[in-house]
Parts: structure tokens; C-alpha cells; sequence
């Protein structure tokens, strides 16, 4: 394509700046097209691109690439945009998870079950203060982030909840021992104030887990 | 900085001269600018121009203790760890001094100095990887992601997510609000000076005569020794408070007697 | 679906259902890959593929096809990504947001973990020979850049910072090993954790023993 159509430039200029190869303009349409995040307009890219391009036949070279791809180059109104294959659309479907945020007292309760495992209803509840919902522990249980842990061996036999793998591998954890503590989310800025010296009350019903020991304990070999 | 005299004594023998002082000072002054004994001993480093591992640590020592004696020349504070490396220098210079003592414990002057040129290597080497992790192509920056992904549309399963951070942080928030639960629990055997004065100044207009101020602990706060002890302290600590304010006087015999309050009259 | 296919498939299925040829695979990795902005495993693409698939010997040619193109598959640790080429940075302006600049000693803290991983907080000290402040490690593992690792097995059972993927994705690292002079660092002995001979005044940090108490009393409050 001649220069001269695209631009007003004079001649001396038009030596000076040679538009790159067309090979080289196809890359730098392949990269704008996806990196940006929003469909882009040939006017676009020619702006971005390097006096004298001609980002319409790059356009053509890139659609024409990407034919019979796993990917392909779509046009939206007058602008473009790299999507998917519309037949590989099943593969994305596996994919569909909504993500919601936790709520405060779900995370409060994970957090709880983590650091205290294995932890029964109860002692969830004393540690909050509050009663702990069936939903709550359903979602969670739903999530594979806790499952029933041994029963307890104290009077009604309570059933405890302790962490899972995927709990785990969501986290990025190698095991629930490598959880900071106190001192070390304190160190890290996680924990605002000081908290007067004073021991953490006691659980009740811990048979053989002291929890009073603090957490460093709690996960003592 | 105790001994100003000695130092005043220095300052007229080996006077600097003024711009000999802004040197000092220009070197010096930017103490804070340095991160710790051990970055200013590797700048002071730099100045032997050689390999790091071929450095002289006892030149090092001697630059070091240099420095510092100027900083005091200039009356500059320096930060405690500072002074205690120069300690360690001032030791670690006598040991490669001087030979070693029979019978004399602990590494010697050379395992000392090895390791502090180890150190310094270390650092300079953490410092180098540091510059090239930076410069290297960053996301974001020199590459980018999908500005677009695929809209994935849901079709059964809702994912929650929490952040570790999240999960600390909700931990952190219980745990701190535990263990400040039993000291609200003590509170039933500590008199606070709010309350002290609040009662005070109800009571003080009874006072008309020199009362004992113990006479008004009030009732359940007499006999438990802690108790005791709470309200009996909340109590004067509030009269000190009133007659500040002018509304009464205090008075005691002597040392150890009883202390005693009256009302401020309004003639 | 197809992943209970994968967990349920015994050898009857297996010959029911053939794996897509290659060139078939090829397109479904390329296009799982475009569709995300994060980097995605291999197990990733294994589970949502269909039985039989070979994501890897798929990456492989994939990889391949995008030699020298305008965006390149790039690894990062276990997982693949897509990524615009570097030297086409420039065209991306607008893409760009600004990187909030770090302190030097974020840097210095962030590459001694990289270096040194797993890493104490003492050890960072012993090698900076200053503490390390809490906001540093805070702004590091909000930048998703290092986590909390393994405890370590010493007295008073520290914990550990590690680099995490997001780490290796934005300083576009295959994996901790490709860490620019590293091999040069570790030949010297620069990363080898050598213990002061006798006490060292001065440096926090030195023996394993004291962090726990060591670290309450620098970052208590």
C-alpha cells in the first residue's frame, strides 16, 4: 500500500520514518487487540502505531491467521476484538463460577475452625459470642472448606469440624500449622491494636487440646 | 556527651576548619538516609574500590569508628545501633591488632572479620538481584494480561471467596476481642475516678467539717482488701481533682496520718 | 461433566470416548488460555478437557505456533497464561496503570524472599541488618507478591515468607529458579545461611532461639 494515500506526510519525512514490515504491524495488532479491554478502532490503532502503518491490512492478515483457531478476530460495529471460538464455548462453561464475597460471620467461623481444629458447635460459639447459623456451616461444608472431624469424647459426644485440603490448597497453605499467629499477623500489620496481657479464655470442653496455651501450642507437634 | 570538656579540648587542638566541616557534615548528615550500621558500612566499603571479598575489614573498622567520631565532633545523635557496631568494630579492630591471648575464648579476630565481609557481600549481592528483579519486564508495565476475559456465564456452582488475608484478619478481630473480656469482668473490683467523682461531688457538700476521707468509701468497698485498695486510691485521686477545681481543701497532720477534706466555703 | 468422566472412567468409556486429535486440543488450550486473565494449571486444562487430552504436548505446540507473535505463552510455575510481547510494551499506554512505586526496602525485603525463600523475618533482618517494618510486609502480601510458607522447624516454630505465582506472573519468571543470578549468588555461597561465629551485636536476628521473644518486643506495638 502507498504511503502517500494514508498520510499528508511530505516526502522527506515519509524517508526518514518507514512504516514497519506488515508482519511487524500484525503483531502489534495481535497485542492491542488483546491487552486492551475494550474493542478496538482501526482509528485507535493507528494511532498508537508507528507513522505510516496500515492497520486495516494488518487486520486482514491477523482475521485470516486465526481462521480455524481456537480464537478468532471478531468485528464489533467499527471496532475489533479477539474472542474465542464459539464451538469451544463448552469448555468455558466448566468455568462458570460465580464468586461472591464471604460473608463476615462465614469467615470469622472458617477462621475459627482453622486455628482451633478440631472445634466443636459449641466452642465456635463461645469463641464468637454469637450462635453460629446452620447456614453458615452448610455453605462452608458446601465449599469443601470444612468437613466433620472425630466425634468428642465428652458428654453428648459432639461432632467437630476441622479443615480440608481444599481448604488448603485455596488458601495457599501447605498445612493448618503454617497459619501466623497473634504475635505474627500483629507483626505483619494485619492486627491494629494491642490487646491488654491477659489469656485467651479457656474453651470449654477441651479434652485434650489446651487451647489456653496459645496458638504456637495449638499446633505443636 | 558527658564528657563535653574532652571534646572541647579536641575541638581546639585539631580544629577543622570550615570547609573540612562541611565535608564532615555533608557525609554525615545524611545519616538517616542509610538503613542501619550495616548499609553505612557498605557505602564506607565502596571507598576501597576493590572486590568485595578482598575488602580490609580492618580499614573498614577504622573508617567506621572515623565516622562516628566526626558525627560526635558534630554533635549529630546517632541512632543506638550505630554506637554498639562501632563497639563491636572498636573490639573487633583490638583483635586483629593485637595477638590473641593464651587461653583466650570466643572466635578469633579473623572469623570476626570474615563474617562481617560475608555479611556485606550478602548485602551487596541482595541488593544487585533486587536491581535486576526490578528491571526486568513487569505485568503491567511491558506486558499485559486479557483486557477482555471471556464473560463466563454461571451455570451451577456459586464459589465464595476469602482472601488468607481476610481469614487473618477475621481471627485477629475475634482473638482481640476476647482477650480484652476478662478484663471488662475485672472491672467489678476496680473503682474508676470517673465514678470516685461523680460520687465526690455529691457527697462534698456535706463536708462541711475536716471529715477523714476515708470515712467515705462507700459500702461493699470496705472490707475486700482489693477493693479496698481500688476505691480508696479513686477517692483521693478525685479529691486531688476537686481541689484543683476549688471546690475543696485537703489537709494531713503528718506523714502518714489521715487525710482529710472539707468543703471549700463560699465566703 | 467431563470431569466426572474423568474420575469415573473405567476402560469401557475409555474406548467410547477417543481424545480430540492434537490440532483439536491445541485450539481448546489456546482458547481456555485467551479467555482468562490468570494464569491457568495444567490440571486445570486436564480437568476441563476432554478424557484422553494431553494438555502439555498441546501447550508444547502452542507455544511454538506463537513464537515471535504479538502475545506469547509464557509459564509461570505450574500454570500457563498468555501474555502481549514485552517489546511491544509501548503501544500499550493506555493500558497501563501506574505501579505504585516501592521503598527500597520493599524491594530489598521482596528479593531477599524471592532469593532466600522460605525465609524468617529474622533472617530478612540478618540480611539487612535492620528490622523490618510491619507496613513493608503488609503492602508485599496485599501486592499478592509473598505469603506465609511453611513453619519453621526451630525453636519457637517462625513462619516463613515464600513468593507466590502472581510473584513469578508479574516479573514474567517460569519459576523461583529463573531469578536473575541466582545460580551466580548461590555459586559464591551468598545464600547459604551461614551463622555468625560467636554473638553479633548490632544486626537483629543471629540465632533461631530468640526470634519468638525477639520478634514480640520489636513489633509489639
Amino acid at each position: 500500500m502507498d504511503k502517500d494515500d494514508n498520510n499528508n506526510g511530505d516526502s522527506q519525512e515519509e524517508s526518514l520514518f518507514e512504516a514497519p514490515p506488515i508482519g511487524e504491524q500484525e503483531r502489534m495488532v495481535e497485542a492491542m487487540l488483546f491487552a486492551s479491554d475494550a474493542p478496538v478502532s482501526v482509528a485507535d490503532l493507528s494511532a498508537r502505531m508507528p507513522h505510516g502503518s496500515d492497520p486495516a491490512e494488518a487486520l486482514a492478515h491477523l482475521r485470516k491467521r486465526y481462521d480455524g483457531r481456537g480464537v478468532r478476530l471478531v468485528r464489533v460495529g467499527d471496532a475489533w476484538a479477539i474472542r474465542t471460538a464459539p464451538d469451544l464455548g463448552f469448555l468455558m462453561q466448566k468455568e462458570t463460577v460465580e464468586v461472591r464475597k464471604l460473608s463476615r460471620a462465614a469467615v470469622e467461623t472458617l477462621a475459627i475452625i482453622a486455628y482451633h481444629q478440631p472445634v466443636t458447635r459449641a466452642e465456635i460459639e463461645e469463641i464468637r459470642g454469637v450462635s453460629v447459623s446452620r447456614g453458615t456451616v452448610d455453605l462452608l461444608i458446601e465449599q469443601e472448606w470444612i468437613r466433620f472431624g472425630r466425634r468428642r469424647m465428652t458428654p453428648g459426644r459432639p461432632v467437630t469440624f476441622v479443615v480440608t485440603q481444599e481448604f488448603l490448597d485455596h488458601f495457599g497453605l501447605e498445612s493448618a500449622r503454617d497459619l501466623p499467629g497473634l504475635k505474627e499477623l500483629r507483626a505483619a500489620g494485619l492486627l491494629e491494636s494491642r490487646p491488654p496481657p491477659g489469656k485467651f479464655p479457656g474453651l470449654s470442653g477441651g479434652d485434650d487440646d489446651e487451647i489456653d496455651e496459645g496458638q504456637s501450642e495449638l499446633f505443636g507437634d | 556527651m558527658a564528657d563535653n570538656d574532652i571534646e572541647n579540648d579536641e575541638f581546639q587542638t585539631d580544629a577543622l576548619s570550615v570547609s573540612d566541616r562541611m565535608a564532615a557534615e555533608a557525609l554525615i548528615i545524611d545519616v538517616d538516609g542509610y538503613e542501619g550500621p550495616l548499609d553505612l558500612l557498605l557505602t564506607l566499603s565502596r571507598t576501597q574500590k576493590v572486590d568485595l571479598r578482598k575488602i580490609s575489614v580492618l580499614d573498614l573498622a577504622v573508617q567506621y569508628l572515623g565516622f562516628i567520631e566526626k558525627a560526635r565532633h558534630l554533635r549529630i545523635e546517632l541512632a543506638a545501633d550505630y554506637l554498639v557496631m562501632a563497639a563491636w568494630l572498636a573490639f573487633l579492630k583490638s583483635r586483629l591488632l593485637l595477638p590473641p591471648e593464651p587461653g583466650e575464648e570466643g572466635p578469633s579476630g579473623e572469623e570476626l572479620a570474615a563474617h562481617l565481609a560475608f555479611q556485606l557481600e550478602r548485602l551487596a549481592g541482595m541488593r544487585d538481584a533486587a536491581a535486576r528483579l526490578m528491571a526486568r519486564d513487569q505485568k503491567g508495565r511491558d506486558f499485559f494480561v486479557r483486557g477482555i476475559p471471556e464473560d463466563i456465564t454461571r451455570r451451577r456452582r456459586v464459589s465464595y471467596s476469602a482472601t488468607l488475608i481476610d481469614l487473618m484478619q477475621g481471627y485477629a478481630r475475634i482473638r482481640t476481642k476476647d482477650e480484652f473480656r476478662p478484663f471488662v469482668m475485672d472491672r467489678n473490683s476496680i473503682m474508676t475516678l470517673d465514678e470516685a467523682l461523680e460520687r465526690l461531688r455529691g457527697l462534698i457538700g456535706y463536708a462541711g467539717t475536716w471529715t477523714d476521707l476515708t470515712s467515705y468509701l462507700p459500702d461493699g468497698w470496705q472490707t475486700d482488701p482489693s477493693r479496698r485498695r481500688s476505691a480508696t486510691a479513686a477517692n483521693f485521686v478525685a479529691t486531688l481533682e476537686l481541689a484543683k477545681a476549688g471546690a475543696l481543701e485537703i489537709r494531713q497532720s503528718e506523714t502518714f496520718a489521715p487525710i482529710q477534706i472539707r468543703k471549700v466555703s463560699d465566703g
